[in-house]
């Protein structure tokens, strides 16, 4: 991307660098390890799962730049794969829209509070998570919502397109578009300035306000999103699904090397971030495969947080590197 | 739709087993019961624990589907959301045995979609419960209940069975229902927190031994004699809770046995054998009081 | 002309916490017309400025712009009126590119996306119009103060606004920047735009202002134009009395400390791009001056010899023992003092009081078994309150409450407190009235009589030669002159800055 | 000139906000209070006041670690699975299952000590992680949020530990002149806090490092070291509710100890009126957070709201207890 300005490039070229390293590594691990690895089957149902994730990180990703945190999209994709679920015997376009609906409303909420009220975006959105998850059990009185299996709904999770899950197809056209909102629209370029320095974006005359009232709709709406996939791949609105998919969802965006406190972030790397953390999941069931140490639950999560602080510092170490670069 | 995936016979299988989670006595119980009877019978076990997320059960199940095991165990999250696994796993030729909970009748039948189903009966389970109760305060009590955690079918279930049999009779009545999350510490603070604001309560139904013992507690911090003053019954049948039988404190409990293993793989074999499986592998749950507490304790997990 | 004049705040009012920052101040700017705008530390000339661009809300009074009533809600607001503001702390976005710092706001499009090649290349233009050639794709951390002021101008130069707001432009400005910055001014007024110049250098108000508005303690105490002014009548009305006259340089405390013994000696630094090879050396009782253009790497070799960069390559000796400090810690403990020249990132902790602020460095000292004696605080920080009169409602009032000279003073006061026996001082005077700015250098006059060794780093030539007993000059991060005695002259220093290895050559050639 | 009006709103205004700013935490305790003698069955009773205040005590305890770790701009996730390791650990030492003992009190005792030390050594291991890679807290806390628990399970193979050892058990269970031992511990625990933040220099140090870091390393704020150090502070209180928690449960189960604490305490803190932004902070604030926090989860059981409505209304309450906060600070 030659237009891109090398301001932003370089630190998220790094970012990718680290990310992308770490991703190659272990690609290359489970296909050396393990038979079936790289089989079809289980990059289709990777990339299916992983979809949902992708959405909600994508969201987060852009609430990050702003310096801001969305804690309540687990809970919003839950209200969403309820809503939709409701609404599935109606066809597949009122599901969807349904859910992306309730995830907007939720998303609107935070950046209301955050910005009318003026209420620190960490415990804003820890509140409404409470609140979301809240809805979704009374609206699907407390158990999962069949859906309908009459309608198309179910393959906006389970169907194909081109051999390829349809889930990922959404998720790949959303990071296109996200790429390109960000780094081609003025808006994009606003995100990244508000998180940059709120206060000078204020001098400067930007639209501060709206930015992040948008910025935290889109995560709302994304969210439900993955709601909505969560409905069509496993034929249920799900209340109590989504718990941790925020930490999870932040973990990919800092993985992809964009900066919590803001101003500085990539879409794609996010992407690879995603990919990265799902992956790590499946490579820990193939080694249970090899039923050579039958790992415990509790050992994988070890494994899995031991793995975390592994590419965080590694990126940190690649974003310090490139800081003290001369300039 | 298509037929039931076959076994053929093996000396050595690969199976997998989808658990649920691995958070509480019960999970880990029945994980070490699979473990233990695959290693006895040198099978490959493909373990995965979903963390209490249906969803990436889902994804272990595919896992293993890519991984060519020969039978997957699943001990469903939820009735619903699994259909999905079950269906892949069917796609891929693969049979299915469910441990524990059953998947939503309406979109998948055993000896159809899956071989079978091996479990409990949770809305009976809850219904015993109650009807021990019922005896123990003869038809007569102000009654608290300690849900399991919000929107998970256990405590959908038992909460239903235990109402249902509740129906019949005016005097039992229920003053006050709250979730305690299957939790020891979350069961101990609600307990205290309804006993205080129900003075008047004599007894306690908690969805599982954990909550009861944390209820026991509360029981006591607030001067109270549990068993005497305020009468309790649960379901699992731990350890802890037939110690607290035979001290008096508990009531009863109604077993829920998680030791799966043995029936399991026997009807894995049976399966291999080409005989027919009945739809339902009841397990006959026993009942826990103080008539049978003393000799069972031994075996309790 | 019968036409109204383009701006006219009358009777504004505002109060903070319960304190009056305004007083029925006013100020008037016809069209075309570049209006001085001038006051001591706390006057309210920004606020004033704030007011106008609706940052923040006055409390009374009204605005006249063109004619008509307005009450701007918010700088954008402002901004799509024709009104483009520098404020007094640069206000852009430090990991954005240059670019971006200038068009954000007014991005260009094509084909509903951005056309970063158009805004690169406006940018270029209006940085040129500065005589800057910067790759304007780097982020804007990357270059120095300066520059970075540069950019901010050049960002409210873009929109073709109506009137310019400078909130002391040139704080951070070498003489070539600020005489182009003048060009530019001039260019503006041709063209019609009216300017506002906040500033606290005379000359520079003589140099581009037609009338100047004079404020104190929140109220408007005179407007005049520019030419019936003396500086003497000016700096009166300002400050309510007479100045002594900043002393000259007979005043210094002369070349006897040649023989004061060697505080800080540095021989050969270099780290990256900004240091090369800089020698330099303190003595007690010494007041050394460090000149060199813009991003010559002045600031830098303080932050090195201070420990808070980490220096390549070099040595630096303090009281002849060498010493690498890793922190900045480790300096102070050294009895070093740093003040930065960054006053919002490097020096002032916002949401703490005066007190606290000003004990900071001091907080060891302070402490009995890691207890704050709070009394000795006080006490000290009442007696350089008075000292440096700092203008505040109280020691409890939170430093982000005060006016930018009066941070200044604080800030300098955090470092004189600790009565160390060096102290590096970065563009202290920056933002600081006349008035105070002869009371500081006449205080570090004082200290450097009592033996403190000062490096005095300004981009004021007159400041340096009037205040320094020896002066090293630094050209693209090297030393490339040092001069003494009588040879400490405004020519001089100029020449070396501008073609400093030759005056190398030559000392080289000498030895 | 109805704008000149609005726009007239002189000293009056900001003071009353000023008031609302600094009682806003004690008028939403007050008023849940008022609301509950209305409307929750015999509210009024001693064992009331005893059943809420240990049940508030461990959140506290956390919360005032959180409360210092926020105040240097930080945040620490890990403090759940950080009780769940010092409660795993404390039953394997006086359990004998760790180390052999030569006596069943010097079990006691070290399973006091040695616990609440690892878990300050974990904190202290955040802390290094934030300050030697320069990572994010978010993140480099969440490494342990996740691992820390899975080692917690690891421990104990996931297993509940259940045991009766009144010695042991008494900082749960035990009482001084009537008072639960836990409610004066965590009354210590606040006093301390508030005084170091007051006081001491330290507590200078975390405020300015919080509030500038820059400018404070320049004043020579040894930065990283107090980073460590509120870090492992955190560490070490988590460690110390662990114990309580298995104390009053009688068991420790690795799974479920401090789950979702971290959130509890850090609304708690928000609700307090400690900026999340750090540079501020009330410890005493925190304190009352925690009490309303408490006492909505009580009020919310006690009059049988269902699970699902209390999470909204608990929601509502947080937002509307910081707005309440914000007030006097706009
Ligand atoms: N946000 C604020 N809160 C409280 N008081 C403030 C605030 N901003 C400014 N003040 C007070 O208003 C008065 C005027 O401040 P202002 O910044 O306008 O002075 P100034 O003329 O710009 O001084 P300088 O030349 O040093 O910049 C000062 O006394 C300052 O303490
Ligand atoms: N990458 C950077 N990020 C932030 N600040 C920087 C960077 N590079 C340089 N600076 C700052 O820019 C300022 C100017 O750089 P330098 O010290 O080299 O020139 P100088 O002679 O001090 O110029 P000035 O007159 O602006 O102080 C210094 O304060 C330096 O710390
Ligand atoms: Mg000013
Ligand atoms: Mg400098």
């Amino acid at each position: 991307m030659r237009t891109t300005p090398l301001a932003s490039a370089i630190p998220a070229q790094l970012g990718k660098h680290g990310v992308l390293l770490a991703l190659a590594l272990l690609i290359l691990f489970g296909w050396l390890r393990y038979d079936n690895f790289l089989g079809s089957y289980n990059v289709l149902s990777l990339l299916r799962y992983n979809s949902m994730f992708a959405l909600v990180a994508l969201g987060m990703c852009f609430v990050i730049m702003t310096g801001g945190i969305d804690l309540s999209v687990g809970s919003t994709a839950a209200l969403g794969s309820v809503v939709a679920a409701l609404l599935s015997p109606y066809g597949a376009i009122p599901g969807l829209l349904g859910g992306m609906a309730a995830g907007s409303v939720i998303g609107l909420l935070n950046g209301l509070i955050v910005t009318r009220l003026g209420i620190l975006p960490f415990i804003t959105t820890l509140a409404t998570m409470l609140a979301a998850s809240g809805t979704a059990l009374l609206l699907a009185d407390n158990q999962s919502v069949s859906v309908s299996y009459e309608t198309a709904f179910t393959d906006l999770g389970q169907g194909d397109f081109l051999g390829f899950p349809i889930p990922a197809w959404i998720a790949l056209v959303a990071y296109l578009a996200g790429s390109l909102i960000l780094n081609f629209t003025a808006f994009g370029r606003h995100v990244l300035a508000v998180g940059g320095g709120e206060d000078a974006a204020r001098l400067m005359g930007l639209p501060v306000d709206r930015v992040k009232l948008v910025v935290y709709a889109a995560s709302g709406t994304l969210a439900g999103l993955a709601g909505v996939i969560l409905a069509a791949q496993f034929g249920a609105g799900q209340p109590i699904e989504g718990v941790g998919w925020e930490l999870f969802a932040i973990a990919s965006v800092v993985v992809g090397g964009t900066l919590l406190t803001g101003g500085l972030g990539s879409v794609g790397a996010t992407l690879a971030g995603v990919l990265l953390l799902g992956l790590i999941f499946n490579i820990l069931n193939f080694e249970n495969g090899l039923g050579w140490i039958s790992l415990s639950a509790y050992w994988q999560s070890v494994i899995r947080g031991a793995f975390l602080l592994l590419v965080v510092i590694l990126q940190a170490k690649l974003t310090a590197r490139e800081d003290e670069a001369p300039a | 739709a298509a037929e039931l995936p076959k076994l053929e016979q093996k000396a050595k299988y690969k199976v997998g087993f989808a658990q649920t989670e691995s958070n509480n006595p019960w999970r880990i119980a029945q994980t070490e019961s699979m473990k233990a009877e695959a290693e006895k019978l040198g099978y490959q076990l493909v373990y995965t624990d979903a963390a209490g997320s249906a969803a990436k059960q889902v994804a272990d199940v595919n896992s293993m589907i890519a991984q060519k095991v020969d039978l997957i165990f699943l001990a469903p999250r939820e009735e619903k959301p699994l259909i999905p696994a079950v269906m892949a796993a069917k796609k891929a030729g693969i049979p299915v045995i469910l441990l524990d909970r059953n998947v939503d009748q309406k979109l998948a039948q055993a000896g159809k979609d899956y071989v079978t189903f091996i479990g409990s009966d949770f809305v009976d389970e809850g219904r015993r419960a109650a009807e021990w109760l019922i005896g123990a305060t003869n038809g007569k009590a102000k009654i608290i209940q300690l849900e399991g955690t919000t929107g998970s079918s256990p405590a959908n279930d038992r909460r239903k069975g235990f109402e249902e049999a509740l129906k019949s009779h005016p005097g039992m009545e229920i003053v006050a229902s709250q979730s305690g999350d299957f939790a020891r510490d979350k069961g101990r603070q609600v307990a205290e927190t309804l006993l205080q604001a129900h003075p008047d309560a004599t007894a306690i139904y908690a969805h599982n031994d954990e909550m009861a013992m944390g209820a026991i507690a509360a029981i006591e911090a607030a001067g109270k004699v549990p068993g005497k003053d305020i009468v309790l019954v649960s379901i699992d049948g731990t350890r802890d809770a037939l110690q607290a039988i035979i001290d008096g404190k508990l009531g009863a409990t109604v077993e829920c046995n998680p030791r799966f293993g043995p029936k399991a793989f026997a009807t894995m074999a049976a399966y291999a054998k080409g005989e027919k499986i009945p739809a339902w592998v009841k397990n006959d749950d026993k009942f826990f009081d103080a008539s049978n507490a003393r000799e069972e304790i031994a075996n309790a997990y | 002309m019968g036409q109204p004049p383009l701006l006219s705040m009358r009777d504004i009012d505002k109060y903070f916490a319960g304190v009056q920052a305004l007083a029925r101040a006013s100020l008037e700017v016809g069209r075309g017309e570049v209006h001085g705008l001038i006051g001591q530390n706390g006057a309210g000339k920004s606020t004033m400025i704030k007011i106008l661009t609706g940052y923040v809300h006055r409390d009374g009074g009204e605005i006249l712009f063109d004619g008509n009533l307005v009450s701007f809600a918010s700088p954008q607001e402002a901004q799509a009126n024709g009104i483009a503001t520098i404020y007094q702390e640069i206000n852009l976005v430090p990991y954005r590119s240059v670019t971006e710092n200038i068009c954000l706001g007014r991005e260009r499009r094509r084909m509903g996306l951005l056309d970063w090649r158009a805004m690169h290349r406006e940018a270029k233009e209006l940085l040129a119009r500065f005589g800057i050639a910067i790759d304007v794709r780097r982020p804007l951390s990357s270059f120095n103060t300066a520059t970075q002021q540069m950019v901010a101008i050049a960002r409210a130069i873009g929109f073709d606004a109506r009137l310019v707001i400078m909130d002391e432009p040139t704080s951070s400005l070498h003489d070539q920047e600020v005489e182009v910055l003048f060009e530019v001014i001039r260019q503006l007024k041709a063209a019609g735009v009216s300017v506002i110049f906040v500033s606290h250098k005379l000359d520079e108000l003589y140099a581009v202002c037609d009338r100047v508005t004079i404020m104190r303690d929140g109220r408007t105490v005179k407007v005049a134009d520019m030419r019936d002014l003396t500086k003497l009548d000016l700096v009166t009305t300002m400050l309510g009395r007479a100045v002594a006259q900043a002393a000259g340089r007979q005043a210094r405390t002369g070349s006897a400390d040649a023989s004061g013994e060697k505080l800080l000696e540095v021989e050969h630094l270099a780290l990256g791009r900004r240091v090369r090879d800089v020698d330099l050396e303190v003595r007690a009782g010494e007041i050394v001056g460090l000149a060199g253009l813009l991003g010559s790497g002045r600031s830098e070799t303080a932050q090195v010899v201070f420990g808070a960069l980490k220096p390549e390559a070099g040595e630096i000796r303090v009281k002849g023992a060498p010493a690498a400090f890793a922190e900045p810690a480790d300096a102070i403990r050294a009895g070093i003092g740093f003040c930065s020249e960054d006053r919002k990132y490097e020096g002032i902790v916002p949401e703490m009081s005066v007190r606290e602020n000003l004990t900071l460095a001091l907080l060891p000292h302070l402490a009995k078994a890691g207890v704050v004696d709070e009394a000795r605080q006080r006490e000290i920080v009442d007696r350089f309150i008075a000292r440096l009169g700092i203008k505040c409602a109280s020691p409890e009032q939170k430093i982000r409450e005060l006016s930018g000279g009066n941070q200044q003073k604080v800030l300098l006061a955090r470092w004189l407190c600790m009565n160390p026996k060096l102290l590096l001082l970065d563009e202290p005077t920056r933002g600081i009235d006349v008035g105070a700015k002869a009371e500081i250098l006449g205080l570090v006059r004082e200290l450097a009589a009592e033996g403190l060794g000062v490096l005095l780093i300004s981009s004021e030539l007159e400041e340096l030669t009037q205040s320094s007993d020896r002066i090293f000059v630094l050209r693209d991060g090297r030393t490339v002159a040092e001069l003494a005695g009588e040879a400490i002259a405004e020519p001089a220093i100029m020449h070396a800055m501008a073609h400093g290895e030759a005056v190398r050559q030559e000392e080289a050639a000498h030895g | 000139m109805a704008e000149a009006l609005r726009l007239r709103a002189p000293a009056p205004r900001t003071e009353a906000l000023g008031l609302l700013r600094r009682y806003g935490a004690v008028t939403a305790l007050a008023l849940l209070v008022l609301f509950n003698l209305a409307f929750t069955p015999n509210f009024a009773t001693l064992q009331t006041l005893n059943v809420n205040l240990t049940q508030v005590c461990t959140i506290v305890i956390v919360a005032v670690g959180m409360t210092l770790v926020i105040a240097t701009g930080g945040i620490d996730l890990s403090v759940g699975s950080l009780m769940a390791i010092a409660g795993a650990l404390a039953p394997l030492i006086f359990l004998g299952k760790l180390l052999p003992l030569p006596h069943p009190l010097v079990g006691i005792a070290l399973a006091f000590v040695i616990p609440i030390l690892v878990s300050g050594a974990f904190g202290w291991f955040n802390g290094w992680l934030i300050t030697r890679f320069r990572i994010q807290p978010i993140v480099g806390t969440l490494v342990l949020f996740i691992a820390g628990r899975g080692i917690a399970q690891v421990l104990t193979n996931g297993n509940l530990q259940v045991f009766k050892v009144p010695e042991f058990q008494f900082i749960g269970l035990g009482r001084m002149l009537g008072i639960p031992f836990q409610a004066i511990l965590m009354l210590v625990i606040v006093g301390l806090a508030t005084w170091a933040l007051r006081r001491t220099v330290f507590g200078r140090e975390i405020l300015a490092v919080g509030g500038n870091e820059r400018a404070a390393r320049l004043s020579g704020i040894p930065v990283g070291r107090v980073k460590r150090r509120v870090y492992l502070i955190s560490g070490l209180c988590a460690g110390l509710a662990g114990l309580i928690v298995i104390a009053i449960n009688s068991a420790a189960d690795a799974n479920l100890i401090g789950l979702g604490m971290e959130l509890d305490a850090i609304a708690a803190v928000a609700v307090g009126g400690t900026l999340l932004t750090g540079g501020s902070a009330t410890v005493l604030g925190t304190l009352l957070g925690a009490l309303i926090i408490q006492l909505v989860r009580y009020t919310l059981l006690a009059n049988g709201v269902p699970d699902a409505a209390a999470l909204v209304v608990k929601a509502g309450i947080i937002v509307l207890a910081v707005w309440l906060q914000r007030q006097g600070r706009a």
